[in-house]
């Protein structure tokens, strides 16, 4: 029984753009260090309202003497994100992670491609991050495409851009970077990207990796991290299951938390 | 801390509720699964099931919805699959089945009969998830006693009959399924309920209905199980928004000679050891010397 | 935001429900009465009712237990005393009555049957609480229907039928008392429920049982009013758990023509209020012209 | 509609012994000054764990330039009181009251007594201070009888010592003052005050108001402040009922939050 739920306590949970947070969370030394795309199930200590823990993508990692650190990024869109933006430095937060046994794989390829869209950045920018550090990829081969609705909301471009050469930022209204969306940015380089020498690693809402999929010519290695509602985050509910196509090419149901919730883009079936 | 349901040993009254454990070894990483009194494993039909179609849960106030629709690896690459995880654990473990009709039932309770590490079988009439299945059988007395005595009569194993709370009368469905041999009963599995999405006018559940869990409806199981234990002579299992060992011990108070762990596990994955620890705690207190002394001991 | 159910006009779909808003006078000086849509008043009965002993009340997660017994001041005592502060007001006042027999409902009835600042009548065939009381009418399509044919042949008020949640099929009850002639189904009651005091074994409730309502019950109420609603051709009015207009608007969707606001009250006296402006900014900002317009508007 | 729920900010929050906080509350500057006896509901903003308000009794009122400031003293006995124990400087609360119209009269006898059980301190330390100020007696007419399990708990002496001229603090362990009952000192006493020249006022558990009920002769003037259950606090569920005499001598249920919580203690029905 190497796991448990750990008590994390809040160090810092501060507004980086309107409705968009930034939270650090303490946590005791044994956390073990996640792999890109991992997630945690965090959810207030001691309280049953909200009563599900929220899954959210481990945005950093630093493992210090004492403790380990993570860093969340999240947007306020319901009740449970409401009450977690209004933690206050102390606060103590019940954290399981990191889950999620589909993560992504590390790339073989030259060319190196990340598609964020809005809050899609976390899992990416960590992955961006290890792959630079860990791999020791010459940072000119990973071009990361990020998406958001306007300048407001573009989140991570400097994080991203101490990693990846070149960074595209695409915003809806075009107050900043390109006034495209970002899989149309993307989409416009693609012949420059061979698939026999491209990794592509893609997060962000339901559409834009749906667009992705008509986009993709299913030759090209593809990684998406997909969301789904989530009980237990362990694989023990089935509550977040996703269509995907197995062996056979039969439909199947997976569940995001525990086969995923990294899926190869070609996999998924569109409902 | 050990007890006895109908020639069913455990060492402990805590088991872990179906469909909320997986098949066991999805926990146990965080708990040691040695510890616990028993697991019943996800429902079992006869035929894998693909289950319902995606969003299948959502949160409600002190608790979940869901319409899992029974997704489950069916029972043969049950046996041959997932039950020899399980037989390295010296733990009971309850498989709970499922069928679409009383043919159903008894073939897969047929399956399971002399399967090695399957220690008793907990029938589900209650799913009311799939729409030709659980609701009927589990709402109508004649059904529920005739699935009862098909299963019966192709089992040695201890038979549970785990009852809906969404009838009228509870006590006259467990009354009816104790005429008909069952050696004990559970309850209650989860109360069918909505939730609707407001920005797009639609069910946030894709099956429409969900079956409502978690600590919200506590009071009903905790109602429903003493209502029960007052008529029925075999032993009740209580189950409904256990979180802790308190809520545990009341159960066992209203008449329950053994409680299941359901939605809390997915709150907090340790929770059912903690349950045990809490209620050992308790005893040892209190000075009690059997866990069996307490049950039912309410004081109306 | 006008609504009409069966004859009864109100100026909004927001009805305060009965038993959590007094005789209206307790909230009068938190919320201007003028601007609800219709109070139900406390269950009147033919005879003062002293009500069950204390405790009488208990929290549970997301809700709460209360086993009142129905305490009031009788229907003579309600048009003497308290109706006369209701008549100030520009607000439907909905009487809701109660018996422990046919004939008891038919005089109750009798007794408001053209008194002037009643405008409809509520008939609670559903208080679990009393022994020989509510759960036996409501829980029997035969005998609800018969409550009903009663009590509409001594008014000629709009005739309310409030339902229990604690039965199998809600939808065949609801269509039994529209065949008796009930005007329109007001639904849920209270579920039954029961919570322990773990130190003394003793339940928390003096009456054992009590019930339950709040946040906790609004998956069942919300799936009991879309199934009822898709039944009957009466209107339906959505009970339980509603804390929020997004609550509100979230069971005019699923078939309600106008909701009752309970529990909440308690949490907050202001609720009702609120709830009404939450619904006006809703219609506003999706420019619905008329709240009728939602009702029924589930997309599955 | 002059009343409100009012949100009230946390300006202090003290274990000021194991188990009892003293917790100030600023409020806008409409909250009603309380009389001695009445109550506030209180839940945390925007939470629905706990669920219902819990009735804690005014211990003190002070209306500054810009709010009024409420202190609340209480027990840690269940999770609502765990979770308000936590709550920090700067949490925010919902505080519906002052509620009670039954509250402590103002006396017009010589002899003015208080009784004390544990935390029952609080509403009797505001009518003492209230007496003192207001009615200006001599505070020699004045005596507190103030009981406790042990000197840890024994909440209060130094404050009500302002006010009464007399404080006779009493301990079930003998760690602090006398070591007895605080209904038996008082019995001890109670040949001294004239029931026509005395007035009572007692505040504690159960057994405490029960004990002195068998002690007192029906003559004296006493009230007791009572506690039930409470959902709504207003009057409008009767959830709090509370068995009394009617004017007939019969048996009747009212209600602690409307009717009470201050009743006379020859009402009170022992069921
Ligand atoms: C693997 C994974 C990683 C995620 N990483 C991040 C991240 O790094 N940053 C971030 O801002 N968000 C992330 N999300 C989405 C995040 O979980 C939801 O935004 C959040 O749960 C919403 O909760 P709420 O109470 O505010 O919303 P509500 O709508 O009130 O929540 C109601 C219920 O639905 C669930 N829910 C609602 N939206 C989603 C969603 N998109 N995905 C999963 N469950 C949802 C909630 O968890 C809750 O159970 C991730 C989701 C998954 C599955
Ligand atoms: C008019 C009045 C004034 C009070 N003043 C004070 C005070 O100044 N200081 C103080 O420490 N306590 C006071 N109490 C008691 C206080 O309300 C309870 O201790 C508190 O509600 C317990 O809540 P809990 O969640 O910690 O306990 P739990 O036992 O977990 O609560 C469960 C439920 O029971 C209710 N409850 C439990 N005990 C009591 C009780 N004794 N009285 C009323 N409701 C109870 C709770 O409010 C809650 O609804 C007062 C009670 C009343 C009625
Ligand atoms: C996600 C989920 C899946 C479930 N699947 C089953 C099942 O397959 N068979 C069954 O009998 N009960 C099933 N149940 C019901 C639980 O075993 C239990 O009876 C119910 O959840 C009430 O207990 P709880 O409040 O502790 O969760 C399921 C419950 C949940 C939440
Ligand atoms: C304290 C209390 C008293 C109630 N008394 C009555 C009653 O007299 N008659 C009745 O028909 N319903 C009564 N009810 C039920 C409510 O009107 C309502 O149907 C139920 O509480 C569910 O709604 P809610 O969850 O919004 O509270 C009572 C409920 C509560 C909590
Ligand atoms: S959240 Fe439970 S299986 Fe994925
Ligand atoms: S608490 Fe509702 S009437 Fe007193």
């Amino acid at each position: 029984m190497p796991k448990d739920i750990y008590i994390g306590e809040v160090s810092r949970n501060e507004e980086i753009r309107k409705n968009f947070f930034l939270m650090k969370v303490t946590l005791p030394y044994g956390f073990v260090e996640p792999m890109p795309g991992q997630f945690v199930m965090i959810r207030i200590a001691g309280l049953n309202d909200p009563f599900l823990s929220r899954p959210i993508s481990i945005y950093s990692f630093v493992r210090g003497r004492m403790n380990c650190t993570i860093e969340l990024l999240f947007r306020v869109v319901g009740k449970g994100t409401r009450i977690l933006a209004g933690l206050i430095k102390g606060s103590l937060v019940e954290v399981n992670g990191p889950l999620g046994k589909g993560h992504f794989a590390t790339p073989t390829t030259g060319n190196i491609i990340f598609i964020a869209g809005g809050i899609g950045i976390a899992p990416l920018s960590l992955l961006a991050q290890n792959l630079c550090r860990k791999v020791c990829r010459s940072s000119d081969s990973m071009t990361f495409y990020l998406g958001a609705q306007s300048a407001d909301t573009l989140i991570g471009f400097n994080r991203v851009h101490q990693y990846c050469g070149r960074v595209i930022a695409c915003t809806d209204d075009g107050s900043a970077g390109m006034k495209t969306l970002v899989t149309k940015a993307f989409q416009k380089d693609l012949r420059i990207y061979d698939p026999a020498d491209t990794s592509i690693y893609a997060c962000g809402p339901r559409p834009m990796i749906r667009a992705l999929s008509g986009i993709l010519d299913p030759e090209y290695f593809c990684q998406v991290s997909l969301e789904e509602k989530m009980a237990c985050g362990v694989g023990a509910c089935v509550g977040c299951a996703v269509a995907v196509k197995d062996d056979y090419g039969q439909k199947t149901y997976k569940r995001v938390c525990a086969d995923g919730p990294v899926f190869e883009l070609k996999d998924i079936v569109w409902e | 801390m050990a007890v006895k349901i109908a020639g069913l040993k455990m060492k402990n009254p805590v088991m872990t509720a179906s469909g909320t454990f997986g098949y066991g070894e999805e926990y146990s990483d965080y708990v040691d699964l040695n510890r616990l009194g028993g697991i019943v494993v996800k429902g079992l039909s006869l035929k894998p099931r693909q289950g319902n179609p995606p969003p299948r849960i959502m949160e409600t106030s002190g608790g979940m919805l869901n319409a899992v629709g029974l997704q489950n690896v069916g029972v043969d690459v049950f046996i041959d699959e997932k039950l020899p995880f399980l037989r390295r654990y010296d733990v009971a473990v309850i498989a709970n089945i499922y069928g679409e009709s009383y043919q159903e039932y008894a073939q897969v309770a047929s399956k399971l009969n002399r399967v090695d590490g399957v220690h008793a079988l907990e029938i589900n009439v209650s799913c009311p998830n799939v729409r030709k299945g659980g609701l009927s059988f589990g709402s109508d007395p004649k059904a529920a006693a005739q699935v009862t005595r098909r299963v019966k009569a192709e089992t040695h194993l201890p038979v549970i009959v785990k009852l809906t709370p969404n009838v009228t009368d509870i006590a006259s469905i467990a009354l009816a399924v104790e005429k008909a041999g069952a050696d004990a009963v559970s309850l209650i599995n989860t109360i069918t309920g909505m939730s609707i999405d407001l920005k797009t006018r639609t069910p946030h559940l894709k099956n429409i209905t969900g079956g409502l869990s978690g600590p919200a409806i506590k009071p009903v199981g905790l109602r429903m199980v003493w209502q029960v234990a007052q008529k029925v002579s075999i032993p009740v299992i209580g189950i409904g928004g256990i979180m802790t060992a308190e809520d545990a011990l009341e159960y066992m108070i209203a008449g329950a000679t053994a409680v299941q762990i359901g939605t809390a596990n997915f709150i907090n994955p340790c929770a059912s050891v903690e349950i045990i620890d809490g209620i050992r705690h308790y005893l040892h207190e209190n000075k009690i010397k059997k866990i069996t002394d307490i049950v039912g001991t309410l004081q109306t």
